[in-house]
């Protein structure tokens, strides 16, 4: 299961070479999800898998706060995919990271991640972490006793691999291809988000009767905010006392400013990665709201985060064009 | 005064207002001198500029008891800090659909336009906007209950 | 005290419980399951029983441990005044209630919990009244979830520890034992009350239930050697082995939330105007700020550090008071953690590692 | 948290008073955490209400004061110097507007006084989370721009320059002089208009510290109160001005006639020329739109040839200047509706339908009739001549709504100037109220008045109609209630005072407010009269609404004595609400360095960086941190949030 | 069923003392419980909680003396939410008290020994309250040194006491004065007249005279100059972390014990009464076990120094 000859030999040369002090990878693990590790010898680099069952989020640990404890990491070579390179630019354009701390490994012609809920969902038989191909329209679960499932690549990936528009990376200093050149990788991504439509058909109690029942579920565990590569500051908002915007009870109203805040402080820098919906341990459709404000900056500003390594914050910035909130609302 | 028991008598809605020091709240000053009335609903919260308004603080409003909220500042182009009220702009609009998506009627969070000189549309701008929130009744959507 | 119940006759059962005593039970919803008030459902007459009380299959993803341990819990009130304040008297003790349906590894987790909420000025009155208020009727776990390891930290899925009343699933009926007192006066009152479907079980019933149990400990799917854990505890504080979960771990208090055993929990004063109220709310200890002076020092800075001494504190520090870990082995931190960190994997690393040496 | 606040609510005579009950809110404000003292007194701003404010802020030690009372926009200065005096930072009282936003616009209910109590709580919650604040110092750039070389603009530099600060006069024509040149005489003493400017305008000209430039335009206005950075755009005169003596043998060899703008197209120019013999500076300009020469092509050198000292340039190319200045003064003046804004009276169809300014040219001695007042369609002397006044002004449906003050007075003087010239020439004057409020100006009307062949008629003029030569005027009599029909040779329209031409484009350089009629709208209509809302910029003269020329020098002078007063100091002394980085929390991310209008924010090693002297304290960068790393002082989140709850509830 | 262990008892705040200003100012606030009718019991070293509700609580050593005749007193520096708070109230003003909690000092197991009591900045509150009742119970004890050092002459805490017992010559007494820094910045020569100068590279070789009380240098580098000697001696130290681990190095190196040295512990705390969790040391609670340790108990506790 360990990485592919090629990438694995190029990696090791990083070491060699000294162009990076570590290696972020993920290793597999018993669920299907993998685990985040940090290889600092050639050595454990043997450890990483490319398998689409391990994709955990591992942009998170550049910039978290054991990132900044701990600089001896960088520079450090990631594997990252299309939508992970996006977040990189995002992260490179908030100046988190400088370019130069990073080696960015490019995971080409990306045919999408499993997500694990959606497995266990089909297979709730399986039990470790399989073998997994995906071929064409199908995902290809094979176990050491043969063959256990074929399953189709839209229902198994990512929600984020659905609207997928990044299958190359946007940026790298090496670049691999998960998959030999084929043209069957683009049609993954298709353009309806029932989700985000089914809410928007609502009337505004229907709404808020789903969000009540969904936000009066939350734990303020903090996983959403932690698992998010953009959720990076010293004394966030969320945890702070004076001033206090939100009070530590755990009770609707405190809830629904808890996600508020936090949505709000990623419009326009979000790449709807979905990582906040995957992390939440009672599985708050998180994503939903992500991707209804990517689509609005993008429907209303033409706004895309995580294009331009140097682009500037969408609310730092106007346009005359703008369509005025007022002139709409006067009509 | 709880906020529980305010909305058990007449619903009487509670504006919060974040008007900018050079155009809307001069605009309110100025329907004050012109004697105009208007319902004594909304409390008016002074800043600098609209474009100060933190969209924190419309969240802040309605968890401690709003029913609506209006940001007002300078037309745009009039801006005394040249482009503040273009900023406001996109941070409203963004907000109130982030709000209209999980169900808070886009009516209670009001963005407008008043200048120094009108205080006639200032008056307007409450009476339409104390009619409308009242219209959409109490916010039950997630006030803070006392502890 | 033995009873015969038979399957479809439970909700006329459950119709019963929540006469005296108000009745909560597991529901199942989009995030797992949690524990809600029996009178808030609405079930459909032919409701599949089994599946929304979630009596068979997985437990609820949110333990029982929020019902007697709330996530905010109003310690006292009080009113301000200009440089005074002046103390309301205490909110009113929880009423009697029901707790129908409750997993044997949450029963446990209380009985941690009872030996962690008590110190030398007195227990957590706010819990210790609830625990007193409570019923705990456990059903015993005859398919458990694709993580669970309760067997190898002296738990079992049919264990009775911490409970009032037991029901083994015997297949078309559950077979109701009474474990404590309260128990046994709380189930003779429910037959007297519940003539005609509540009957005396024979002897051949509770062999039946023995079979059923056995069956049910063989299908716990995971198992892990703990009994040398505490002597390897001793000397691996500060092994390099807790430097593989840093890499991973984001330090979200998912685990902890979701874990019946933690009872770690934070005081913050909630003020509106002049009137306030001191509450406890949840807290983790693999928050960073849990530990974060005002001096700015902070003794766990580092995720391995908090990892290490959340690991500690289940299998080496604290326990059930009866020998066993503070660990029930429920599995729901190794489910339900974001970054795929696996407590058995860690058990078994921790043990190679140190136990070699 | 400053926990000893006191509150001192105004009752403002009966203002307040009427419609609050101050004693509930004193008692509820008395009550309030953080509170130490609450009082009410009849006039805060008062000298006595001072005194109070000074006594109890020692008697009871206070730490930080909330005045309940009127807007902050009035007293603000007033009150802070009381609190200062008294030993309280300034920066430390907070004012609760329960006048201008309660008690006069809301009934005298309870919910009127809770509304006041929710204003006063949130004034409390600001107070008690105040900062001590020390005022910024910054340098002081002491010159001045002023804009429009009118009599305002021209009265302005005279005063500055005379107390020793350079000045620099752009004037938009090519010459100064503006709306007052263009008059003859001026009511009510009939001094001759030119006579009295002339000698202003070579004083001005003369002045060693006052630069003047003509034919230029301010094209950009940067940095703030004591240091603008202004850019003057200088348009080609293509008269080289240090050449040409002012002969004037140019213009008879110039073969382009035009219709001069100066005359209101009554009379007409050459391609060259000078728009009024007392012109300052003395020097011709060359209009290249109506030169037969178009761009670089030179096909007629006519007047190159003509010129002596050979002071004509013909590619001369327009420059720019950056003035650093301390202050801006606003002088542009004013225009009059144009004529073709009343179809009723159908002036498209009716050259003898005139303005006021028209006539004024045809009186003047160096007008295109050279001081005949001769009709413009046939040059024949008019034997009848009515005037219709408010032509536009008081007239909300189709003209401006205000009253543009000096119709009355010039039109009295109009028809008192036309008897002199043709005794026996018969005046109608139409008017509505005759308003003749300056000093001596009532008798010089009733003089008018009492000429005979001079006659009031009080109503308005319904049409003109044009027959056989004259014009038929259509009136009532409303005094003596009956239908008017005059016939007339001439009409004189008293046509409504505009702003002039640009003020919006100008406005929005220099950033300043401008109120519903387009006029530059002033800090406070009674007591900031000549200061725009911007610091550091002041008005003068009609750009701010309409007055006569007495009116316009005092203004101008009011606003040379502000700037004056702006310059007594040797530095400025700045409002310390700017903003304030944490560098603890600020990671760096830029996004504040592009919100900011001012560029006062920069990256210094990966931390913000706040540009003191550059920043003003709007507050557009704090919401655009979601680290929440920095805010305006005075305007902090947590003072906010406290100010939201204390009023939401 | 049990009272509820959270609720506290207001107490007046009787009179202030300005120990000293600076970034972090220090002050000593003389409380008055309401509920207590008789004497608030406590032992030295304990510790209580103190409320200013709506800002929350803060776990302070008692610094008054345990004796029936002291009004209780409590030395607070103001650093963090709570600590701010309290230093915004004035006398007259309420604040919340509940306690005492923590083991305090084994007094009874020191007595007729020798005592060695090495304080830090506020770190001095809990060892003024030793000395208070050392002094109330003076025979039962032997010879008593004092040492106690703080970053400048004003930022001192209790001036007056130690220039009392400087005068009547009970204790042994040695001051010192960080001798790199003051309040703002560098201490420079003439500033530390008076203050005598310790040889830093020998630290045995300085001879310190009979009566010498005032010394420029750190805590620990004085304590090495005098050298105590560890017979039948027991060494209390309370200060910053970074002190108290230098300071016990050098007792160590002089001889002394790991169970003759005791220490009191800083950590997080909210609860006070071994309930939330946080302050723990392993197995232990600081708030219930603690705040006072012996250095042997410290030396199998993990992170006790982390």
């Amino acid at each position: 299961m360990s990485l592919p000859q090629v990438l694995d030999r190029h990696l090791r040369d990083l070491f060699g070479s000294g162009r990076v002090n570590s290696v972020l990878g993920a290793i597999p693990t018993r669920g299907p999800l993998g685990m985040a590790q940090l290889a600092r010898t050639p050595e454990e680099v043997e450890r990483f898998t490319l398998s689409p069952l391990a994709c955990p989020n591992l942009l998170v640990h550049l910039t978290s706060k054991e990132a900044r404890l701990d600089p001896t990491r960088f520079p450090l070579a990631v594997l990252a995919r299309g939508c992970e390179t996006r977040m990189l630019n995002q992260i490179f354009s908030e100046h988190g990271l400088r370019r130069d701390q990073v080696y960015v490994v490019g995971l080409a012609h990306c045919p999408g991640a499993i997500d694990p809920r959606r497995l266990s969902a089909q297979l709730p038989v399986l039990r470790g972490f399989p073998e997994a191909t995906i071929e064409g329209e199908e995902v290809v679960i094979r176990e050491e006793s043969g063959e256990l499932a074929r399953l189709a690549r839209t229902e198994l990936v990512l929600e984020r691999c659905r609207h997928c528009q990044n299958h190359e990376p946007l940026i790298d200093d090496y670049r691999f291809d998960l998959v030999e050149e084929a043209d069957w990788i683009e049609p993954v991504s298709v353009d309806e988000d029932p989700g985000v439509e089914a809410i928007d058909a609502m009337i505004p109690i229907e709404r808020w009767a789903y969000w009540r029942s969904q936000l009066e579920r939350c734990i303020r565990c903090h996983a959403c905010r932690d698992a998010c590569p953009l959720c990076y500051c010293e004394n966030c908002i969320l945890e702070r006392h004076t001033p206090c915007w939100v009070k530590r009870s755990v009770n609707l109203p405190e809830n629904t400013a808890y996600q508020l805040l936090r949505v709000m402080h990623l419009v326009g820098r979000c790449t709807a990665c979905g990582e906040c919906e995957r992390a939440c341990p009672v599985d708050l459709p998180l994503g939903l709201m992500m991707r209804k404000m990517e689509n609005l900056v993008r429907e209303y500003y033409g706004h895309r985060s995580g294009l331009d390594p140097s682009g500037e914050h969408l609310l730092s910035i106007f346009d005359p064009r703008d369509t005025t909130a007022t002139a709409r609302l006067e009509q | 005064m709880l906020i529980g028991d305010r909305k058990q008598q007449s619903y009487e809605p509670r504006i919060v207002a974040f008007l900018c020091n050079w155009c809307a709240y001069a605009g309110a000053d100025l329907a004050g001198t012109q004697r105009l009335s208007y319902p004594p609903n909304v409390r008016v919260i002074r800043l600098m500029c609209s474009g100060r308004v933190d969209p924190g603080f419309i969240i802040e409003a309605f968890l401690e008891g709003a029913d609506g909220v209006i940001v007002a500042g300078c037309h745009p182009g009039e801006c005394h800090y040249e482009h503040g009220n273009r900023l406001a702009e996109r941070r409203m609009t963004t907000l109130q659909h982030l709000l209209g998506f999980i169900g808070i009627e886009q009516a209670r969070v009001r963005l407008a336009w008043v200048s120094a000189a009108e205080g006639r549309k200032f008056a307007q701008l409450i009476e339409t906007t104390v009619e409308e929130v009242r219209a959409l009744g109490p916010f039950q959507q997630f006030p803070r209950r006392a502890p | 005290m033995r009873m015969l119940q038979a399957k479809h006759d439970i909700p006329k059962l459950l119709e019963l419980m929540d006469q005296d005593r108000e009745l909560f039970v597991p529901v199942r919803d989009e995030g797992g399951g949690r524990f809600a008030r029996w009178s808030d459902l609405d079930l459909s007459v032919n409701e599949d029983i089994e599946n929304t009380l979630m009596l068979a299959g997985e437990a609820t993803r949110r333990p029982a441990k929020d019902q007697l341990f709330a996530e905010t819990a109003t310690l006292f009130r009080f009113r301000l005044e200009q440089g005074d304040f002046h103390l309301e008297e205490p909110p009113p003790g929880p009423s009697p209630r029901v707790l129908f349906g409750v997993r044997p590894c949450d029963g446990r987790g209380f009985q941690v919990i009872d030996t962690l909420l008590v110190g030398p000025h007195g227990g957590d009155t706010a819990y210790q009244q609830a625990r007193e208020a409570n019923l705990l009727v456990g059903v015993g776990c005859k398919t458990p979830g694709p993580d669970c390891f309760c067997t190898s930290v002296g738990g079992d899925p049919h264990s009775s520890d911490g409970l009032d009343v037991l029901l083994t699933d015997l297949g078309d009926a559950f077979l109701l034992e009474s474990i404590t007192e309260p128990g046994r006066d709380w189930l003779s009152g429910l037959q007297k009350h519940g003539v005609g479907f509540l009957h005396d079980a024979g002897k051949r019933d509770a062999e039946r239930a023995r079979v059923a149990q056995h069956e049910a400990r063989q299908r716990v799917p995971r198992q892990v050697d703990t009994s040398r854990l505490p002597k390897i505890l001793e000397r691996s504080f500060n092994s390099d082995v807790w430097a593989t979960v840093a890499p991973a771990c984001i330090g979200c208090g998912a685990c902890t939330f979701l874990c019946p055993t933690c009872r770690c929990f934070d005081i913050q004063d909630l003020v509106q105007g002049s009137r306030g109220a001191r509450v406890r709310v949840w807290d983790s200890c693999m928050f960073r700020e849990y530990t974060q002076e005002a001096s700015g020092h902070n003794p766990r800075i580092r995720r391995a550090q908090r990892w290490r001494n959340r690991f500690y504190d289940k299998f080496h520090w604290s326990g059930d008071g009866r020998g066993n870990p503070a660990c029930v082995g429920c599995g729901r931190c190794i489910t339900h953690c974001p970054s795929g960190i696996d407590l058995v994997e860690m058990i078994e690393r921790v043990t190679s590692a140190e136990g070699g040496a | 948290m400053n926990n000893r606040v006191g509150v001192f609510i105004c009752h403002c005579g009966k203002n307040i008073a009427r419609t609050v009950d101050v004693e509930a809110l004193r008692k509820e404000a008395a009550g309030l955490p953080g509170v130490e003292w609450a009082e009410d007194d009849m006039y805060l701003c008062s000298d006595p209400g001072q005194q109070l404010i000074r006594e109890r802020i020692a008697e009871q030690n206070l730490d930080a004061v909330v005045v309940a009372a009127c807007s902050p926009t009035l007293h603000t200065t007033t009150f802070r110097r009381a609190v200062e005096s008294a030993g309280v930072n300034p920066f430390r009282l907070e004012i609760a507007n329960i006048r201008e936003q309660c008690s006069w616009v809301h009934p005298g209910t309870a919910e009127t006084t809770h509304k006041a109590a929710a204003l006063v709580r949130s004034g409390v919650e600001k107070a008690r989370r105040t900062q001590p604040l020390e005022p910024i110092h910054v340098g002081l750039q002491r010159a001045v721009v002023v804009i429009g070389g009118g009599v305002a603009g021209i009265q302005a530099a005279l005063d500055i320059a005379e107390a020793g600060y350079p000045v620099h006069l752009v004037e938009q024509g090519p010459n100064l002089g503006g709306r007052m040149a263009q008059l003859s005489e001026t009511f009510p003493t009939l001094d001759c208009s030119s006579c009295i400017l002339t000698p202003k305008m070579v004083e001005v000209s003369h002045h060693p510290l006052v630069t003047i430039h003509t034919l230029a335009e301010v094209t950009d206005v940067e940095g703030s109160i004591g240091n603008f950075q202004v850019r003057i755009r200088q348009q080609p005169r293509y008269v080289i001005a240090e050449g040409c003596t002012g002969c004037g043998d140019c213009v008879p060899a110039c073969p382009q006639v035009v219709p001069g703008e100066f005359d209101r197209g009554l009379g007409a120019r050459k391609a060259i020329y000078i728009p009024f013999p007392q012109a300052v500076p003395f020097t011709y300009t060359l209009d290249r739109e109506h030169c037969l020469n178009q761009g670089p092509l030179i096909i007629c050198d006519r007047c190159a040839q003509a010129c002596e000292p050979r002071a004509i340039d013909f590619d001369q190319q327009p420059s720019e200047e950056l003035v650093e200045a301390g202050a801006i003064v606003l002088a542009t003046g004013c225009d009059t509706l144009p004529l073709s804004h009343f179809r009723e009276y159908g002036h498209d169809r009716h050259p003898d339908v005139i303005d006021g300014l028209m006539f004024e040219r045809l009186l003047s001695a160096s007008g295109p009739t050279h001081g005949e007042i001769r009709r413009p369609s046939d040059h024949r002397v008019p034997k009848s001549i009515a005037f219709v006044q408010c032509a536009g002004s008081r007239d909300p449906e189709r003209g401006k709504a205000y009253c543009s003050q000096i119709c009355c007075m010039y039109t009295a003087k109009h028809a008192l100037l036309y008897h002199h010239a043709v005794p026996d020439g018969k005046v109608y004057i139409f008017y509505i109220d005759i308003r003749a409020g300056g000093k001596g100006y009532e008798e010089f009307v009733e003089r008018v008045r009492a000429e005979d062949g001079i006659n009031y008629i009080r109503g308005k003029v319904a049409k003109l109609i044009p027959k056989d030569g004259k014009l038929e005027v259509w009136g009532v009599d409303t005094l003596l209630g009956e239908q008017v029909k005059v016939e007339v040779d001439l009409v004189v329209l008293a046509t409504a005072l505009v702003p002039s031409q640009g003020i919006q484009e100008l406005a929005r350089v220099a950033r300043v407010a401008i109120d519903g009629d387009g006029f530059l709208s002033e800090a406070h209509p009674k007591l900031r009269p000549v200061e725009s809302q911007t610091r550091g910029i002041y008005l003068a003269g009609t750009a701010q609404g309409p007055r006569d020329i007495s009116a316009t020098v005092a203004h101008a002078a009011g606003a040379a004595s502000k700037v004056l007063g702006l310059f007594s100091h040797d530095e400025l002394v700045e409002e310390p609400t700017i903003a304030r980085v944490n560098e603890a929390l600020c990671r760096g991310c830029s996004f504040c360095v592009s919100v900011c209008p001012y560029d006062a924010i920069s990256l210094h090693e990966g931390t913000a960086h706040v540009n003191e002297t550059l920043c003003r304290g709007c507050g557009a960068c704090t919401p655009a941190c979601f680290a929440a790393a920095l805010g305006p002082r005075g305007f902090e989140d947590d003072q906010i949030l406290a100010q939201i709850r204390a009023l939401a509830c | 069923m049990s009272a509820n262990p959270y609720l506290l008892q207001r107490a007046r705040i009787d009179w202030i003392v300005q120990e000293c200003g600076g970034p972090r100012p220090i002050r000593t606030y003389t409380l008055d419980p309401e509920d207590s009718t008789e004497h608030f019991a406590f032992e030295p070293g304990q510790c209580v909680q103190l409320s200013v509700l709506g800002e929350g609580e803060s776990f302070v050593a008692i610094a008054s003396g345990p004796e029936q005749d002291e009004p209780l007193q409590v030395t607070v520096m103001r650093v963090g939410l709570v600590t701010t708070a309290l230093h915004e109230l004035n006398i007259g003003d309420f604040v919340g008290l509940r306690g005492p909690y923590g083991n305090g000092f084994p007094v009874d197991r020191w007595r007729g020994k020798d005592l060695l009591l090495i304080g830090g900045g506020v770190g001095q509150a809990p060892l003024r309250s030793l000395l208070h009742h050392i002094e109330a119970n003076r025979s039962e004890f032997g010879r008593v040194q004092v040492f106690y050092g703080a970053r400048s002459p004003e930022a001192m805490i209790y001036r007056e006491e130690f220039a009392a017992y400087e005068a009547h010559r009970d204790f042994d007494l040695y001051l010192s004065i960080d001798w790199k820094w003051g309040p703002d910045g560098p201490l420079d020569e003439d500033a530390c007249e008076g203050w005598a100068r310790v040889n830093l590279s020998n630290l045995r070789s300085t001879r310190i005279e009979q009566d010498q009380v005032r010394f420029t240098g750190f805590v620990p580098q004085i304590v090495q100059a005098v050298a105590p000697s560890p017979q039948s001696t027991i060494a209390v130290t309370c200060g910053p972390p970074a002190m108290i681990r230098r300071v016990v190095e050098g007792l160590e190196g002089l001889g002394f014990g790991p169970d003759q040295i005791y220490t009191t512990l800083e950590r997080r705390m909210k609860c006070g009464i071994g309930l939330c969790g946080r302050c723990n040391l392993g197995p232990v609670f600081v708030c219930t076990e603690g705040p006072v340790f012996s250095y042997a108990q410290l030396q199998d506790l993990p992170e006790a120094f982390a």
